[in-house]
């Protein structure tokens, strides 16, 4: 059963989703996410091409490049297979492979066979994000300087990278001599050491970039320097922000299913659990959010995904905003009542749900927090 | 209190959703049950735009508030009424026996739409309750020999009916109403009490659900009558709300008589009709959380005026509350906007997905008034009983204090949030029903169980 | 039946309580409450000297003044009568009396008639606040200047004074030469004008008060301008707050009483409410918060009517902070949830709910909003 | 997932509440149910002085934390329960005829006094167990014989026993257990399986609650077993918790053998004997709220330091989060001194005002832990796996994480926080009660009809 991110998919949508959750499930199933959780390598190659054969990173990208969309909303499209996605707690980069994606196609040919790579599968990208914005409070930040020979030298530590030691490409956000610069960096230039942190969402490999005296040519840049790339980084967080969102309400949904289904089938003092009000209440409360949380992502994909980068995308980053603070806050809130109904057996390694609400709790801080998108819907309000 | 459809007052009759059922091609003329011919629809709208123009009197833009309920008021929307039946644009899609004019819906949007800008008849929520629900209901259920004589009256303005459901002692459980109408001759008498029937103030009739057998399961013993306001033993006070409105009522019936002719639907399936009654009542759900639903643009900016009358627009525990609000007012019209396309897509769950429209704004309502009441702070508490001119003060803070006040009305009114929590529950979730202690067994038993309540 | 805001009480605080509950129930009860909040004049002098006689405004006074506790402790004494007094919604100053006698009473000798009338309920005192300290922001705020004759001329407008419209002495916190100045001041001083607000909470008589150039001797100044008054003005507020609190308190407990009485009796679908878990939990959780209510609100009394003014008072402060951020949100949400268990009825003008839910609404800022007090809280934090 | 009385370990025997009972004059010497002569208290005192200083290990300040569940920490733990039972000093308060020195709490009292600062007998989770709850019960309902067995044995700290109550399918719902004892010969034969008991794994017996008639109603049919854990047939897996912990045990029982001797209380009246041990596994109750109860010193120390490390001390959103999370736990202790008070004026409702303090820490916890995940921010999502020094990372971050990922364990265990509504609700407001659909017919039957469960 699909997560149903969208009210009404296109026949072309329902198939994506379809060969995106049977594949899921065939290849990546919960026990095959928990395997990988316990081990120490990341996502196998061929999982990936997979995924890239199924279009998963090329939603935002155009046919030139390997890349297309189902729908004509290629945002959309990619919220619906995130939330998919987001349903088994699919691991590897998502999220940010795809911010990626569509950062180099907007580059041309130029870096045209770095993103094939990419949109097959055959490289694996993320981006450098650290504390710019105030994205992440504390999680640092790169500094560019100009190497004299036209070129740059990196500096900084980032922490909180996403799926960062598990990937070769990296697409840093910098400070840099004419303001906020992004630069494409391979993981193997020299000075650069990435180191895996632990996390409480044990389905993740997130980790911590360090650049130490790295230098970089003049075509390491994507974009121009300054308040063009300031304006392509807000769209790049709105992007990010409701690809995680839609991850999350995925989550939702699936952790959701299994209390329904446990309060149906666990009995206690002569009846199922669900017929008592307390139970039956509480699972209805948390289901009207996850109808808003998904209608909430699905209205912000649709807009951001149709409006052009840079301009009159304010209602698209708006509903971003919108969309991620809500999740934010209510993912955590419907893995509570979820552990409610539970009760024991939620505190089991064995059962999945602890899984879900590590997941939400990652989710809820990873693009920016719930606190910091209010913050920046709280800028529209003047103050005279 | 569960009236909670007086969006519709000022239609002669609402515009039904066009998506619900297909329809035939638009301008094709087709033919009526009665063998007369159709117009085209090109043909129909012209007709309708030069009568509209003729005879409606146009309104100033921006329209103005609604007239109110006083007697001039309504007695102006009736003779409206009138003039638009006798037009033939009342009941446009209504039979033609009972003095409908018996066309498809599109003629229907097709004389609002040209009517947009025009004074349509105003008769209050008791027009609204009389044309979207009870006539409607009635039409599915009543005899004909009632409609001939009820329709066409309703249709001319002379009519309007409010529904005598809810009662002081049958609020949420709706079957479980007490007032009792007994067998007596030829007719019937009817002795109870009936509460927050909105409009009956100045209404003509009530459309009654009385028990007329208590032997029998609180479903299978009720019955649906057509009471005058004005016969002998009703009386009709209106209720003083806590905001000082009193735009419901309670009505009394002592030993009131009525006839066969006054029976809706069949003696004793009352139910069946009460379905049909809240189907209309419901008008597919979606029309509930619209009222509370704000414009799209800007960051809640009610809440804001009101910050920066309070002079606290600067401080950021303020912004980050309004802001709150604004994320939670954009997930409401999103899922308003998803459940209308859930509700198309799989129309015979349309009833159950409406229970999310009704709780969301039961949940979040009264959250958005607390956060107006702490954004206000004093000036959402006190006020100045005039404003500098010496007029009546209309202040924002006094706006967040009745909106206070008012706050928990869609969590209560028209099945309180618990109601909708159990049909979410039960009709979308599928988890197990409530245990039910009053469905198998007579009413009168149910009542004295109840009464002598304990588990063991 | 006591409202028991004290877990334990003595005997003689028994015989205090029962002896004003009684009074309330035989001279103010909520029939009468209503017929003053229709009409236009405030509560009768009878009224107030029989409070008077009880000891409600000698609390805080000692025995040389005409006042004492029964306890030793003034303050809670002062907040369990509180408690019963917002039982039944009982208007007409007390918080604000005792604010006021209590500063009267560090003055000694010098203002000891007026201290007397006010203790014997023959006078009626309120405080004249304003947004001294952000207290009530917009509120408004005295200024007062040296007259050059060793007076002082006093000016500005204060909305939102408790109870302004009758009462016949003003104490006033005003911006002065030498900081933070309060002043004595009767209401009939010329220049000082008083007009009634319309209040959401139709049990009391809030007011506006204009100083138009009013003239006031030296003498007129009490306590110590500067930084002795400002650590009694801050020791007023923490009194205040806690006997609003208290107030609030009083009110939750008979509203949530009658919620639960209500959920015993009415039937629906064969059964009565209070059998159903959505009742009966919402129940048992605004219970949850009443008890914490009292237990913090007579926490805060006990400790701040313990501590010697104005030092050694820390601890006292916290917690008279901490009470009233607590009451005033709880006190809102337990309107709301016994309104829910009312239902119907409880929209009705007849019933008796809403008078309970304005009160609670007001409380909730009168003398500090949840927000001002947590963020005296905050001040506690260090930033380093 | 019950076991909540982990404060207990550690004690040779728990202090008991003095204030629940009158004590006599503390120093008049006074007759033991034998007749042997009692102690003057400050001799006793004095004497159990001498003895710690002489035989004790003295803890360095500040207290080390507790020693480990490791098979050598319990082994020394025991070795120093020995010690303490031959000096006299172990089961002060205990009958004399099974081991105890049958003295009043004022002795036990001083002990403990004198004993601070002392090394005391560390049995973990196991021991709490054994001597607060296990013990307690058993002495309140087993035969002479099972007491002169286990009593001593228990006191030299070779017997530790846990309960086995919890099931796989019964949890709230205690009454409701599955695992069944049937008669064979000359004595029983236990199968079915027993979760949630806290230290099993380094325990030797276990107190089983087993179904011995199922055409009984759920509450008539039970009988408690003491349990070898080294029994043929018994099987203990420790649990994985979610926070990677295992502290808890499932059991499985495989026709384990039991005899008549392994009986405690009566046959078939099992619910009575569990109804004792309630009551002393809620200690009252107050226990329950002081295990997240913080120090009343200062605002939220730990979410200032975590708000200090993440850096965002300074904004105001946070110092209110943090200020909001300081009343709550202000209150929070406040509740718990008031039910204090409440309960010693009103020892009939102890009980059931303890639902109160188990249900702040079912409601306030997660409300805390939520908290701390918004001050640590991505701190409290990622960490350093290892520090500067190489060590394994110990962030403050990581802590909250933690914190989060237990913040429900009072929500659950010992009573869930529907569970302490009901008694709430039922109890303390008086509110009618929930109907039952299993007390008053079979067992065998409940079950059946619970799966065919549908309301009408």
């Amino acid at each position: 059963m699909s997560v149903g991110l969208l009210a009404s998919a296109t026949p072309e949508q329902e198939l994506l989703l379809d060969s995106s959750a049977r594949f899921i499930e065939r290849t990546m199933p919960l026990p095959s996410v928990r395997e990988l959780a316990a081990g120490s390598g990341g996502v196998d190659a061929r999982y990936l091409e997979a995924a890239g054969s199924l279009g998963w990173f090329g939603m935002l990208v155009g046919e030139e490049h390997g890349g297309g969309t189902v729908s004509g909303n290629g945002l959309l499209d990619a919220a619906a297979v995130a939330a998919e996605r987001g349903a088994v707690l699919q691991p590897g980069s998502f999220v940010a492979a795809n911010v990626v994606a569509h950062l180099l196609a907007a580059e041309g040919p130029r870096h045209g066979g770095t993103l094939a790579r990419l949109v097959a599968g055959r490289a694996r990208a993320t981006w450098v994000v650290g504390d710019v914005a105030g994205l992440t409070p504390g999680a640092g930040a790169i500094v560019a300087g100009e190497d004299g020979a036209g070129g740059f030298r990196l500096a900084g530590d980032v922490r909180h990278v996403p799926d960062a030691a598990d990937c070769d490409l990296l697409v840093v956000a910098a400070r840099g001599p004419r303001g906020l610069t992004q630069f494409l960096v391979t993981a193997d230039t020299p000075g650069v050491q990435v180191r895996r942190m632990t996390s409480l969402d044990i389905t993740r490999r997130p980790g911590a970039v360090r650049f130490h005296d790295v230098r970089v040519g003049a075509d390491a840049v994507l974009g121009a320097p300054g308040d063009a790339t300031a304006a392509r980084f807000e769209h790049q967080v709105g992007t990010a922000a409701v690809l995680t969102a839609a991850e999350s309400v995925g989550a939702m949904h699936r952790d959701l299913g299994a209390a329904v289904e446990y309060a149906r089938t666990r009995i206690a003092f002569g009846r199922p659990i669900g017929s008592f009000q307390a139970v039956k209440h509480l699972l209805a409360d948390l289901s009207l959010s996850l109808e808003m949380a998904k209608a909430v992502v699905a209205a912000a994909a649709e807009s951001l995904g149709s409006g052009a980068l840079g301009s009159g995308a304010r209602d698209g980053m708006d509903l971003a905003h919108a969309a991620k603070a809500f999740v934010a806050e209510q993912g955590v809130e419907l893995a509570h009542g979820c552990f409610q109904v539970f009760g024991g057996v939620g505190y089991t390694w064995e059962h999945d749900h602890h899984l879900f609400m590590r997941r939400l709790a990652a989710d809820a801080v990873a693009f920016g927090s719930a606190q910091w998108h209010r913050g920046r819907l709280g800028e529209r309000i003047g103050v005279g | 209190m569960r009236d909670i459809a007086p969006e519709r007052d000022g239609n002669a009759a609402p515009e039904r959703d066009g998506n619900a059922a297909p329809e035939r091609g638009d301008n094709v003329p087709a033919e009526r049950g009665d063998d007369t011919a159709v117009p085209a629809l090109d043909e129909y709208r012209a007709r309708a735009r030069s009568w509209i123009e003729a005879n409606l009197e146009r309104l100033p833009a921006p329209a103005p508030r609604r007239g109110g309920t006083g007697p001039a008021a309504i007695a102006a929307g009736r003779a409206l009424q009138r003039r638009l039946h006798e037009a033939g644009y009342a009941g446009i899609t209504w039979p033609r026996e009972y003095g409908g004019q018996g066309l498809g819906p599109q003629y229907e949007r097709a004389f609002q739409q040209e009517a947009r800008g025009y004074r349509l008849p105003e008769l209050g929520i008791a027009g609204g309750t009389t044309f979207g629900v009870c006539a409607m209901t009635m039409l599915a259920h009543a005899s004909a020999d009632f409609l001939r004589r009820h329709i066409p009256r309703i249709l001319s303005g002379e009519e309007l009916f409010v529904q005598f459901f809810s009662e002081p002692e049958a609020g949420s459980d709706l079957a479980g109403v007490r007032t009792r109408a007994v067998r007596a001759g030829e007719g019937w008498v009817l002795n109870g009490s009936k509460i927050w029937s909105s409009g009956a103030y100045y209404a003509d009739w009530g459309m009654c659900l009385a028990r007329t057998d208590w032997d029998v399961p609180k479903h299978r013993g009720l019955t649906w009558f057509a009471v005058p306001v004005t016969a002998p033993g009703v009386t009709v006070e209106r209720i003083r709300q806590i905001t000082g409105d009193a735009e419901f009522c309670q009505e009394f019936f002592d030993d009131v008589v009525l006839g066969d002719g006054d029976v809706i639907g069949q003696v004793n399936d009352g139910w069946t009709v009460a379905q049909t009654m809240l189907m209309f009542e419901r008008g597919g759900g979606l029309s509930h959380g619209t009222r509370t639903t704000r414009a799209s643009t800007g960051v809640a900016p009610d809440l804001v005026e009101l910050a920066r009358a309070a002079g606290r627009l600067a401080d950021p525990l303020t912004r980050d509350l309004i802001v709150r609000a604004h994320v939670d007012d954009v997930a409401r019209r999103a899922l308003l906007a998803r459940l209308g396309a859930r509700m198309r897509t799989d129309p015979a769950q349309a009833l159950h997905l409406a229970s999310y429209a009704k709780l969301v704004s039961g949940v979040y309502d009264p959250v958005r008034a607390d956060t107006a009441m702490r954004v206000g702070g004093a000036d959402a508490v006190n006020w100045d009983a005039v404003n500098g001119d010496g007029e009546p003060g209309e202040s924002l803070g006094r706006k967040a204090a009745v909106g206070f006040l008012n706050s928990r009305f869609m969590s209560i009114a028209g099945g309180t949030n618990e109601m909708q929590r159990n049909s979410i529950g039960e009709r979308v979730l599928g988890l197990p029903r409530e245990p039910s202690f009053d469905s198998g067994k007579p009413f009168r038993e149910v009542l004295r169980d109840a009464r002598g309540w304990s588990s063991d």
